[in-house]
């Protein structure tokens, strides 16, 4: 192809890596036939995956714009894209284009702050990235609290990366919780909007939300009565999604379009739009 | 045999109980028909949806004969009846629009009649090559 | 000119809302001008007073409608049925479409219903009023002084013109009087199609089916099509479109959806009406019913309750398939 | 999408002679999905299923394909192996290369082309498969029969015989049905009675079987293996447990003149009564429309004379229910009524009769005692004329009669007339044919005596006209061979009625969603290869409910019908054909199209709950396929507009697939 | 200003096929008029406009974005586009016109679509003043001139001749070449038939219609107005109203294997269709009452906001015409709108 940069047409992806998270969640790293990273990105930024035959699906890429090698998604089984990845073997050929959406303000808003990352099963993903690249710039930012929660020690996300890497690093608290209690778990167990209540975080932070909607809505609700304002909580709806391009005409909630002016969302600007996500 | 010659495409659905038993006869008894003939097995003709037989059509096909046993001796008693409808009033509607009705057929065929169903498939392919190409109910895209 | 008025209309609805027998009224609403009207649900008597309709322009078959409205209701919804609605109700209530218990219908004669475009093509652009006057329609445009005075048999629909039915097959109660079926020549025109070559039959469909964008307004207004999932919205079927790539999809649309509605199709028209394109898919619907009653007997869908569509059915003396060329060439 | 191993054999040169088997397997290499492919000299074989077993262990495949012979010789093989190797068996598709490609196409290029274009559409369908479980379902170890003639007697024994209970439901008030009303049997000639009447008593004594005599069966719901079945038994207002059977009643009861429906209404008997003298059970039955102390309470005469006590006027009705695991319909025949044949002057004349009252009227238990005499006068008829196929073969009547043949009347005729001349030599008998049948053993034999050593004067022609004329019987007929018409005054005219099927049949079939014919014969599941089978799953069909049949033929059939009961009742779970439709509600619309269409009465509606977009609830009605009922014809996915009915196995998608790959 | 009788318009149309394809309205046997390419021969309509609008020669209803090969696990992508020949559109109307500029703010805004803009650089459009509008035309509403069109070059009418201007290069670079066909004129007889146009939309039913109630910033205002239940509750759902709409420009992109290779594809799709924001996290607009809203709030609200106050609707009136059920944005504007007079 010889305008490679169209906005429609893809770039060949191989994918490298997969990797089993969870039951229902697989990692894929992602190169450039040649073995390089397609394109660069920012933090909470999304890619256009597809499969020929099958379909294109849209996902946030959740490895840290700091890894200059390669890209990786994490990818819940839940269509038939993510299907048909979920069968893919290393050396399956894959076409992506992107980066789509507007980053999370790491560089500005974040700067200098606490930060506060609340995730609920696979909306992890999303984060993960965000929390990488603050981790990969640590002394640019406050301290990190990570409050993470699953159905169950099966479903977390990243579980090793967490225990292993992001646990031990200073200045970041990680706290984990999963939904029901389960045997070889002595962590916390309860839901994601009480833990957080119960954590009681210091409100002159900001704070990143992602995870299914009613956990969203319900965190939301808990940070605000802890006292947090809604202007220092961010979220990102990239699942609603189609081009990417913001032309196609369906990610819009009221006169923004996730995939242009998001997917990364301040709570308060939320609030303006209409109650259709 | 000619380099050029034109193929046809014929794709023949055939219930599992009489006519790709008959088909099989046929093989047993080594009686020859055109190669351009492919089988499709389904457990009785009346399984065979129209949108099988346009799809069959988008795809290339020149000819879609559809195979079952003799009416009254349905397997399943009656499928064969239903199947007598559905592709008389199919048919009827395809030379409605104009499309060669010669490219779509329905047969008979027994377990025992192997004999019938390579005859059938030689007059059919036949016919169909007469036609030609299928040019009214063709997806370009599909074309090689 | 409809024999029924507006004003009769109001007060049926209105007693029958008013004696609590319904707790809505379906109904057409007055539009934008004296053609376009739009199917309402009216809740009160008030609203009925002020916003409905009733003229040469209310063709919408409200039966389908049902399907949606009928559950949502507390009590009965009170729907108008022409004759040739009728025969939906009648079909979708052999489908169990909706429930028979939760509608109240007041069948309402019809004298035909005229058909706009071909209003607008005696008279031009520029419509500002239309009203009936006995035999006539009188319009108004922007670009005439004088009304122009049509005659309301040049302007009647093409399912008016070919009406098969001016009798009620379902009503709980009957405004003005009872009608007849009619022998149309509702299938003359598929027969006149039927006579031609090969060449012209395709020639013809060709140009026609050309013209279709594929807005699904026939299918969505069909009350023979109320799949829960049509077979086109749905990625699984393997014929899912959205819009017609080409010749082929255009064919594959409206024969799989004539096919399927096949021994169901009541012949209302609406496919044909709705279309943007004016692509006479009545004829298709047509030539299968045609097909069904020279081969298997007469038979018009929805004329009772709990008929056995002709698809679904057989007799072991059926014609074989390959007669059925036989017995057209025997038409034409 | 799945890992597929492809498998090509040669089958020998079977089909490496004509298909180049290495290119084929080399070919399918790169299809989608395929992750190993290979070809072997006889895969059927054990080293051949053995390196199936292999391949499916060391490549983790998930789906098998093998390019060999027709599905119909090896798949059964094939989905062991893949079993064996742990795969469920039906990922396992066939692609047919000999049969319909090595053996019928000569040319090793063609072949070879034709043979990767198979395999390609078996990957392709092999691709969207999904593993089956064929469902299992209980059975209920009892059979059902409905009817209690010598269909049911023998198919209930037989059942009984091999350990199961049965129960028999007869309409009237004693098992038997029409072979206790015959006299002789063909072509034997030995006695009805005789035979029949141990097999009542063995009946009724069998521990295993019940018989419901004077009931019906009014609700069938349920399946193959699990019936419920409703019976009404019809107040006889006797108490079946005490009645001893000793007749004082009847004997006593002062209601004597009602027409006796034993004796075909040729002579009385009384309100209340015993069919027959060897009936089973041997209880006495108040007939509520004759009886005075039903119908206004005044007599009493039969309670006061019984002394068991088992006169019970109030009794009712009583509904029972039972389960079953299967069901035999032996419902057995009637001759039609002669209503619409005047020529014949049936209704006119008494001495008109049909063979089953001529049955009756030799019957030394019937109405004469067994003497041959008129009805009208008593008198000793001299010229007996019999007429074969009244409404039976009536092609250009059939508005009359039926078309089809009935098969037992040239038989039985010939057994009269050659009783009647054998014990009145004095007689003159004519019988008048349009064909004379006689396919059975010892059939034509038979026939041959009645004419060669009884001088029955067999007449080939029809009689056009009786009619009656003093005390005789003008009967105006044509001799076809002598080319002549005939006039013969007779005593007597017996007309060999056409039976039909009893009326009951039809509701009854209806209930059990069997499927029946236009002459409301019960269809067979196959005309030759399951011809006791209804096709419904767990319908067993036995006698002339299925077609006109005489009794060696219905006996046979009901030791059939029994022996295919016992085998579904020695089972103790039922596994079905899991290629069985299944509707998705979700896209069902309860249009009934479906169940229009299947013969097996398999889809039932249920009205289920749904959300709605707007957060409501919606309760729809959408078809639920019973898996242990339907056979997977196919016959529903076509009907179904919304393509919600799907069957496993043959799914829309994958015979796409397979259309796709042909087309390729 | 040049001019040139009607008899010779075949001429001219003669001429600019020439150089390039010409596309102007053509009767259809049904009535209706569509976009056909001129051949000689074919005749140009006296209808007010298409049924189709003429969107689809920069955005077509299906176009083929690349093709897909694949072998094993490796994918080839194919650019399957040939190149785009210029062409030429004849006879839009004002409202057309003003149509390309509404997709243009879409479809040119970054990131550039390079399928439309490739269609864009390669079309000239000659406008044509209205001389008949309709009594659904409301245009004048949005603030569009049938008198004054705008594109490439402007064209009038009149009983005998016709009158073009260039507005643009490639208009001018056009109207040269038809030099020898045209004559210079003043502008005298256009003027007159501006005002005769003029008089005539003073008459027009719909003249009063306003956008007051609507633009940017209205969302929370409009977007729970009740009347929504009530004017939605008769759409069927169907496309007919975003089918034939100038400025309706959603899309989807799907793949159509065809046997040999993964054709992608881009075709119009419907805001007003159940499944049309079906993605992975579900689907966002689930009631038809929803999909409704969402296309006009999207015309007279969200559109505007992001456009400097610009409306996504030009009046033309098709859908007025088309709608089964003759629900349209006229009586949307009506009802939503009309409350805030109250």
């Amino acid at each position: 192809m010889n305008n490679i940069n169209e906005t429609l047409i893809p770039k060949i992806g191989v994918i490298t890596d997969v990797r089993i998270d969870t039951p229902d969640i697989k990692t894929f790293r992602v190169v450039t036939p040649d073995g390089k990273k397609a394109f660069d990105h920012r933090p909470g930024q999304c890619a256009m995956l597809s499969v020929p035959g099958v379909g294109e699906a849209m996902f946030s890429i959740t490895s840290s714009p700091t890894n200059e090698e390669y890209m990786e998604f994490s990818i819940k089984k839940c269509g038939c894209v993510t299907d048909w990845l979920h069968q893919a073997e290393p050396g399956q050929q894959i076409t992506i284009r992107g980066p789509y959406g507007e980053p999370f303000p790491v560089d500005d808003v974040f700067a200098g702050k606490d930060l506060l990352f609340i995730a609920g099963g696979v909306g992890l993903a999303p984060l993960r990235s965000v929390i990488n690249y603050c981790r990969h710039y640590r002394d640019r930012y406050g301290k990190i609290d990570i409050v993470y929660g699953s159905r169950s020690k099966d479903d977390l996300l990243d579980y090793k990366e967490i225990i292993e890497e992001w646990s031990t690093d200073t200045g970041v608290n990680v706290h984990l919780t999963i939904d029901n209690p389960q045997e070889g778990w002595d962590g916390h167990v309860g839901f994601v909007p009480n833990y957080v209540k119960e954590l009681g975080f210091d409100t002159n932070k900001v704070a990143v939300l992602c995870g299914p909607p009613i956990m969203i809505k319900f965190t939301l609700d808990g940070l605000c009565e802890i006292g947090f304002d809604k202007t220092n909580v961010y979220t990102t709806l990239e699942l609603r999604m189609k081009c990417g391009v913001g032309k196609c005409g369906r990610c819009n909630v009221g006169a923004k379009y996730v995939c242009k002016d998001g997917p990364v969302f301040r709570c308060d600007e939320l609030e303006e739009l209409p109650s259709e996500y | 045999m000619q380099v050029n010659e034109y193929k046809p495409l014929i794709v023949a659905f055939c219930c599992n109980w009489c006519s790709y038993a008959g088909a099989d006869l046929a093989g047993n008894n080594r009686l020859a028909y055109p190669a351009d003939v492919k089988i499709i097995r389904v457990p009785c003709s009346c399984r065979v949806n129209p949108m099988f037989i346009l799809r069959a059509f988008q795809r290339g096909a020149d000819g879609v004969i559809i195979c079952g046993c003799h009416p009254g001796d349905c397997h399943y008693t009656s499928g064969n009846y239903y199947t007598r409808r559905r592709m008389a009033a199919l048919f009827s509607m395809l030379d409605y629009l104009g499309i060669e009705k010669e490219r779509t057929r329905v047969e008979w065929v027994s377990a025992a009649e192997g004999a019938k169903f390579a005859a059938t498939m030689n007059d059919f392919a036949k016919t169909v090559a007469s036609l030609g190409e299928n040019k009214r109910l063709e997806d370009l895209r599909c074309k090689k | 000119m409809q024999k029924i008025t507006r004003d009769q209309l109001v007060s049926k609805a209105s007693e029958l809302l008013s004696n609590g027998t319904v707790c809505c009224v379906l109904g057409w609403g007055m539009g934008e001008f004296d053609y376009d009207v739009t199917p309402t649900v009216f809740n009160t008597v008030e609203e009925l007073n002020n916003g409905f309709v009733f003229n040469d322009f209310c063709g919408a078959n409200f039966s389908k409608y049902l399907v949606s409205k009928a559950a949502k209701c507390d009590g009965k919804i009170l729907v108008l049925l022409k004759p040739c609605d009728t025969y939906s109700f009648n079909q979708l209530l052999t489908e169990h479409r909706f429930d028979r218990e939760k509608v109240y219908v007041v069948g309402i004669p019809c004298e035909g219903m005229a058909d706009v475009s071909k209003v607008k093509a005696i008279c031009g652009e520029g419509i500002l009023a239309i009203s009936s006057n006995g035999d006539n329609i009188n319009v108004t445009t922007l670009y005439d002084e004088n009304p122009i005075v049509i005659n309301a048999a040049d302007v009647l629909a093409e399912r008016c013109v070919n009406c098969k039915s001016k009798k009620h097959v379902a009503y709980d109660e009957l405004l003005g009087d009872e009608g007849e079926v009619i022998e149309s020549n509702r299938f003359d025109e598929v027969a006149r199609l039927e006579a031609m070559s090969a060449d012209e039959r395709f020639a013809f469909w060709q140009n026609e089916l050309s013209r279709c964008i594929r807005c699904n307004a026939c299918r969505d207004a069909c009350p023979a099509c109320t799949c829960e999932k049509c077979v086109f919205d749905n990625p699984n079927s393997g014929v899912e479109n959205k819009s017609p790539a080409n010749s082929f999809e255009e064919k594959l649309f409206h024969i799989i959806r004539a096919y399927h509605v096949a021994g169901r199709c009541t012949d209302c028209g609406e496919c044909s009406r709705v279309c943007p394109q004016n692509i006479p898919l009545h004829l298709l619907n047509r030539k299968f019913i045609k097909d069904i009653n020279e081969f298997y007997g007469d038979y018009q869908a929805g004329e009772e309750v709990g008929m056995r569509a002709p698809l679904v059915n057989y007799t072991t003396e059926d014609l074989e398939p390959g007669e059925v060329f036989d017995r057209g060439a025997d038409n034409a | 999408m799945q890992r597929v191993g492809v498998f090509v054999c040669w089958c020998g040169s079977n089909i490496a002679g004509t298909v180049d088997v290495e290119a084929v397997s080399e070919a399918l290499k790169s299809e989608p999905g395929v992750v190993f492919s290979t070809n072997y000299q006889y895969m059927c074989s054990q080293a051949g299923q053995d390196m199936i077993k292999d391949a499916v262990k060391e490549h983790n495949l998930t789906g098998i394909v093998v390019c060999s012979c027709s599905p119909r010789m090896h798949e059964a093989t094939f989905r062991k192996t893949a079993a064996a190797a742990g795969l469920n068996p039906y990922m396992v598709e066939i692609a047919n290369i000999r049969e319909q490609c090595s053996w019928v196409h000569k040319d090793v290029l063609t072949g070879t082309e034709k043979a990767i274009i198979l395999g390609k559409a078996a990957v392709a369908k092999v691709n969207l498969n999904t593993p089956l479980i064929p469902g299992e379902s209980p059975v209920t170890k009892r059979a059902l029969v409905i009817g209690g003639g010598i269909a049911g007697i023998q198919t209930a024994l037989d059942i009984a015989d091999a350990g199961f209970e049965v129960d028999i439901v007869e309409k009237k008030p004693t098992i038997g049905g029409k072979m206790a009303q015959l006299d002789k049997t063909f072509p034997t000639l030995d006695c009805a009675a005789c035979i029949l009447t141990p097999k009542m008593v063995d009946v009724a004594q069998n521990e295993k079987i019940r018989i419901f005599s004077y009931s019906e069966v009014t609700e069938v719901q349920g399946f193959v293996g699990n019936f419920d079945v409703t019976i009404k038994k019809n107040a006889r207002y006797v108490k079946e447990e005490i009645c001893t059977g000793c007749g004082a009643c009847v004997e006593k009861c002062p209601m004597k003149k009602i027409p006796n429906e034993f004796n075909l209404g040729m002579d009385n008997r009384s309100a209340i009564y015993i069919p027959f003298a060897q009936a089973v059970p041997k209880v006495a039955t108040i007939d509520p429309n004759a009886c005075n102390m039903l119908k206004n309470g005044k007599c009493g005469v039969c309670s006061k004379v019984c002394a068991a006590g088992a006169i019970d006027y109030t009794q009712k009705d009583e509904y029972i229910n039972e389960k079953y695991g299967a069901i035999v319909v032996a419902t057995g025949f009637n001759p039609i009524s002669m209503d619409k044949f005047d020529e014949f002057a049936y209704n006119q004349s008494k001495d008109v009769i049909t063979s089953l009252e001529f049955e009756r009227l030799t019957n030394a238990a019937g109405p004469s005692a067994g003497k041959l005499v008129r009805p009208s006068d008593g008198k000793h008829p001299h010229t007996i004329v019999f007429v074969q196929c009244v409404g039976s073969r009536c092609e250009s009547c059939a508005e009359k009669g039926k078309e089809y043949c009935s098969k037992i009347c040239c038989m039985y005729t010939a057994k009269h007339a050659m009783l009647t001349r054998d014990k009145y030599p004095d007689t003159e008998v004519y019988v008048f044919y349009i064909d004379v049948r006689t396919p059975g053993k010892n059939f034509d034999e038979f026939y041959r005596r009645a004419v060669e050593e009884y001088g029955v004067k067999y007449v080939k022609g029809m009689v056009g006209k009786v009619t009656p004329e003093g005390d005789k019987l003008k009967v105006q007929a044509s001799d076809l061979i002598a080319n002549k018409q005939l006039h013969i005054d007779a005593d007597l005219v017996v007309l060999a009625a056409a039976i039909e099927p009893d009326k009951s049949a039809r509701p009854l079939a209806t209930m059990l969603t069997a499927s029946m014919d236009t002459n409301d014969f019960f269809t067979e599941a196959h005309p030759k290869l399951r011809p006791v089978e209804s096709p419904t799953a767990g319908v067993f069909l036995s006698g002339a409910c299925q077609g006109p049949k005489d009794i060696p033929e219905t006996v046979s059939q009901a030791g059939a019908a029994a022996s295919k009961v016992i085998g579904l009742l020695a089972k103790d779970k039922l596994t079905g054909n899991p290629c069985v439709a299944n509707s998705n509600e979700l896209m069902c619309n309860g249009c009934s199209s479906c169940a229009n269409v299947c013969p097996y009465g398999a889809i039932s509606y249920e009205d289920k709950e749904f959300r709605m977009p707007d957060r409501t609830t919606k309760v729809r009605r959408v078809a639920v396929v019973n898996p242990a009922v339907c056979q997977g014809c196919g016959a529903c996915t076509v009907a179904c507009p919304s393509g919600a009915m799907d069957l496993k196995g043959f799914a829309n998608s994958q015979i796409m697939a397979e259309v796709d790959a042909i087309c390729k | 200003m040049r001019k040139c009788s009607l008899d010779k318009i075949n001429l001219i149309f003669a001429e600019i096929a020439k150089n390039a394809e010409l596309y102007l309205p053509v009767d259809q046997n049904d009535g209706s008029a569509a976009y056909k390419k001129w051949e000689e021969g074919t005749a140009w309509s006296n209808k007010l406009n298409t049924v189709k609008s003429p969107k689809d020669f920069f955005f077509p209803q299906t176009e083929d974005l690349m093709q897909f090969k694949t072998q094993g696990k490796n994918i080839e992508i194919v650019d399957t586009r040939s190149a785009l020949q210029d062409f030429v559109i004849f006879g839009v109307r004002a409202c057309d016109v003003k149509s390309f500029d509404i997709l243009d703010r879409v479809f040119l805004s970054e990131p550039v679509d390079s399928f439309y803009a490739s269609r864009r650089k390669h079309g000239v459009i000659i406008s044509l003043a209205c001389t008949r509008p309709s009594e659904t035309c409301f245009c004048k509403t949005f603030d569009i001139d049938p008198a004054n069109p705008t594109g490439d070059i402007s064209a009038w009418k009149t009983e005998s001749e016709i009158f073009f201007a260039a507005n643009t290069e490639k208009g001018a670079a056009l109207l040269d070449k038809l030099s020898s066909l045209t004559e210079e004129c003043d502008d005298a007889a256009v003027l007159e038939q501006k005002e005769k146009i003029n008089a005539i939309m003073d008459k027009l039913p719909l003249k009063n219609l306003t956008t007051d109630a609507f633009g940017g910033g209205k969302t929370n205002e409009l977007f729970n107005a009740p009347e929504w239940d009530e004017l939605s509750s008769a759409c069927l759902g169907c496309g007919t109203c975003t089918f034939v709409c100038p400025t309706c420009q959603c899309y989807d992109i799907k793949d159509f294997n065809t046997g040999n290779g993964v054709v992608r594809f881009r075709c119009w799709d419907s805001c007003m269709y159940s499944d049309f924001t079906k993605m992975a996290h579900g689907n966002n607009r689930l009631t038809q009452k929803e999909r409704f809203r969402q296309r006009f709030m999207h015309k007279l609200v969200y559109y505007p906001e992001n456009n400097d106050g610009l409306f996504s609707c030009v009046g033309c009136g098709r859908c007025l015409a088309k709608c089964p059920i003759s629900m349209n944005i006229v009586k949307v504007m009506k009802k939503i709108g009309g409350k805030k007079d109250e």
